[in-house]
């Protein structure tokens, strides 16, 4: 028994009314907005709509006001220790793409190492590897344990090869471990790393503190946090924010524009070229004030209910592989029905209402490795469980999981 | 095992298709019967050889993936087609789509409507604009063989 | 007398019942939202919201098909030949920081040349000059005549010296002066040169037709055309989108990733890493939609009338240096009062409720060139206008100016 | 001009706003009166001559330029600035600003809240989060001669 209250939670999300049909249990790749937010949104159109840093008008300073609040706010919620940590992006992949981007030449020069790690989503890989390729930087990448664990004893003979950036996911977005970041920054630290911390699906579990991880990077995307389409977040210490090369280059970012000589701006507004996602920051900020109203560690409890419901009537249903370990579940499950494709799986769920996802999950490194051991050279049937998910959900979700499997097997 | 086989296998299972399970598709009761047709469907047209499954001829949809072989007859002016299929259900779904263009004339597949006709077999929601399940790519890549004008 | 009918096109903006008192002619720096827009963005978040592109389930090919249908109707009003040929970025400035990024080394090789123009916004000139100053590409850039307008015989000369791409806006965010893009175009192409136009303006102003135009790169931002922040397009010519480098790495974009090689997706999705401001692109549809029933005949009928009242008024006012232009302007007027710093001659409007804005706006290399001649050394007061704006606010305005000036120069 | 000079000159002038400007400020009866005093303060403060202006002295606003000189009376504790701006109005409120700081120890500057002193001058809109007439930055720039804790 939680003191969470899930029914009154869920009451805030207009698309449950919308949508009484279905179990929506694709939270991993992006969750629904309680009315705060886009009533944030519609609010800030309707009433203080200009745009911002710019204008010699109280419209216009009203909703640079505003968009400085969120900031603030965004700030706040990871403890920062300025505001001008928080750069506000398109979201976690264009975050990704500014760091290792704004590192090369910068920080990292031909012949360095980097080293990610085998569970990396593809934002966290596929920028690097661009740049990494073009300027002759090498990749290494922690390697599973058969518990498809990240090999932390391969992770500190890795970092013996004195990577200058190490980065990685706080949880994974297939498995949904949660990573030892706490630990893994502080070893990266020891060997004089520079920390990037994914935080796409970490931050949706709990709220990551910067002062306390002490990473130098940390970013997300405000559609996983309740938030709009189209924002994100890209915190660094203030240090390394300052080195990263702008990756774009535009309006507020610069201080004077000649066609001889350029120069920037101070942070956060260097890293933030051309009109932001003014309304975008405002309803992130509009959901992080929303969630403050409950408590986490309540929400957690709940999700783990939800969990353990899940995993033990997974147990009870024939011919079901588990990708996903239990302990250190952030609410993650990746599974497949053995010999079945899980696009099929998926499917026969959505036939039933129930929205879930199937494939690689833009993991395709993972999937290669997992592919070795498991049943999953296709991929797996995602479910991923929010704090609006119920008990009954994750029974209709069993229910159907045992009638895609019964009509499989037929 | 050549296209020429290949084509002739697909032949008779797409006849009897056509005659059978689309009318158990379009008449069935309930999603599971008709899910339980679909399944079959893909069982009875011939997979595509491995090494017969060159990169160029993947179709890509997100979260599976399928292959599509075509032969164009120049002197009667007939388009056919092989395809095949990771995911079953998919499977099943192209193989109605192959039925229904199979042998047609250049002047015909390029005029085929084929949402339409999804439409017919109540089959509609799969041909969606989402890439997810490859259908979509799919019935373009077969439009796609239909000369620009 | 035109049959636009202001008054009931007004009734669709909740700003105007929201902010009775003021009167916004700040409209170059970004316009407000119809109701439509609101609605169709609350709309989306209410019933619709899942990820697009990926999803097993229909909730989210739902999403995926609304947002391709955006992209259509976003296509279909630009009359570009293709819908993948319009890729969805968070903005202008990301759209011109994308072609910059994206065509060195693929198009640009050192000791090639580019040609630019002296009113250029700072996004189509830092993104450029950035790049290329590491590349060692060099750019030319086309003068001004007396009356501020782009030199046409310098034009032609400096197309001989072979830039490989030649980029200029559509309509100058300062000065209003539409720019005779078609004939820059003709040449640029007869000189075998890339055209790009910075049509952040120009798309207000009119929709531009891409297979007349034949231009190769047109790019705007939603939130200047009625839309809502963080969503822009970049048109490209499929040939040159192919062509384009990724500044964006990530998810959707490609095709397949391991650790030792990666494979790029097919337009429109490899130049559209992660998530994509679903929301955005689906209200950016909604005002496109929205703005279809009006005739734009009519609406540019009813601008010119408003210019026409304006300048008519400023002649009264003593002391008024003008810098626009009257004729082949879009609507924007950069003004300033003998002798008086911009910026308080706005904050003076601001006083009385006029929103305009007042300095460079984000276009210093125009304006070290007008310093030279004018009285513009600080910059300009900018009063922009839009369809949603009346005679009688024209003449609020033109009020508040003689105030203005009769308090600073007592 | 050396520093000492100016702000010598600055002493006096800020000292007629206090006693004089500050009280017809607060009790101006329109805007336009708030104004025309307002535009007087900034001609009162003497004017930083251009080659004393350098780059790093520069407080970065949007929309005009503004510059101030800092310094720190060591042995008696009070810090003294001296600023200017291109712009009249701006450089007006800027002036009321000095007023409030003007010889202010180190432990009064780092408590001191310009905010509410600014609201109660019926000021306080001038002080938002924007950037645009700098004014904000000048608040922050006078704040950051203040050492860290
Ligand atoms: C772990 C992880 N990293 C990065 C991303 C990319 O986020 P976005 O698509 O919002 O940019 C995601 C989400 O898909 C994710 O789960
Ligand atoms: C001509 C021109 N180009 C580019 C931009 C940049 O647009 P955005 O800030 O929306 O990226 C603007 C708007 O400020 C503009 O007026």
């Amino acid at each position: 028994m939680t003191g969470f209250d899930v029914q009154q939670f869920r009451q805030h999300f207009a698309f449950f009314q919308q949508q009484p049909d279905w179990v929506y249990l694709d939270n991993a790749a992006t969750m629904h907005k309680p009315d705060a937010v886009i009533d944030a949104v519609s609010a800030f159109y309707q009433r203080h709509n200009s745009n911002v840093h710019r204008g010699a008008h109280r419209l216009s300073q009203q909703a640079t006001a505003q968009f400085e609040q969120a900031r603030a706010t965004v700030a706040g919620y990871i403890n920062a220790r300025n505001n001008h940590e928080v750069i506000f992006t398109s979201g976690a992949t264009a975050a990704l793409n500014q760091i290792a981007f704004g590192l090369m030449h910068t920080v990292l020069q031909p012949g360095d190492r980097i080293l990610l790690t085998q569970l990396e989503h593809h934002a966290n890989i596929v920028p690097w590897q661009l740049h990494c390729q073009r300027y002759g930087i090498i990749i290494d990448v922690v390697p599973l344990t058969a518990e498809h664990q990240l090999d932390m004893v391969a992770y500190q003979q890795l970092l013996q090869l004195k990577p200058k950036v190490v980065s990685f996911s706080h949880i994974s977005n297939v498995l949904g471990h949660i990573q030892p970041v706490a630990e893994m920054v502080r070893q990266a630290k020891a060997a004089g790393a520079i920390t990037v911390i994914d935080g796409a699906q970490g931050i949706v579990y709990q709220p990551a503190d910067m002062q306390q991880l002490d990473c130098d990077f940390y970013v997300f995307s405000g559609h996983k946090l309740y938030g709009p389409t189209g924002i994100g977040v890209l915190y660094g210490k203030s240090q390394w924010l300052e080195t990263l090369t702008p990756i774009f280059a535009g309006g507020e970012m610069i201080d004077s524009v000649s066609f001889i000589n350029t120069t920037f701006n101070k942070l956060p507004f260097r890293l933030e070229a051309g009109t932001p996602n003014i309304a975008g920051a405002i309803g992130l900020s509009a959901a992080i004030d929303w969630l403050q109203n409950y408590n986490i560690a309540q929400i957690i409890e709940h999700k783990l209910l939800l969990l353990k419901a899940f995993y033990s009537g997974l147990s009870a249903i024939k011919g079901i592989d588990i990708l996903s370990l239990p302990v250190h579940n952030a609410g993650i499950v990746a599974l497949n029905v053995d010999g079945q494709h899980p696009a099929d799986v998926a499917e026969l769920l959505n036939q039933q209402h129930i929205a879930v996802r199937a494939g690689q999950h833009c993991a395709m490194p993972l999937f290669s490795y997992l592919a070795q051991h498991n049943s999953a050279q296709h991929g797996a049937v995602r479910c991923s469980f929010a704090a609006y998910n119920t008990l009954d959900e994750v029974n209709r979700c069993l229910l159907a999981l045992e009638q895609a499997v019964e009509i499989l097997t037929a | 095992m050549t296209l020429e086989q290949l084509l002739a296998d697909t032949k008779p299972a797409l006849l009897e298709i056509q005659q059978r399970d689309l009318t158990d598709i379009k008449q069935a009761k309930d999603w599971q019967s008709k899910y339980r047709v679909l399944m079959q469907l893909g069982k009875k047209l011939p997979a595509i050889p491995e090494k017969m499954k060159q990169p160029e001829l993947l179709v890509k949809g997100c979260e599976s993936r399928a292959w599509l072989l075509h032969y164009h007859d120049k002197t009667a002016d007939r388009h056919y087609f092989v395809l095949d299929s990771e995911a079953r259900i998919v499977k099943g779904l192209m193989a109605i789509m192959l039925c229904l263009v199979n042998g047609m004339t250049t002047a015909e597949l390029c005029k085929f409507d084929l949402c339409h006709s999804f439409d017919q077999l109540n089959l509609k929601p799969y041909l969606s604009q989402s890439r997810g399940n490859g259908l979509t790519a799919m019935a373009e890549r077969i439009k796609a063989c239909c000369p620009a004008k």
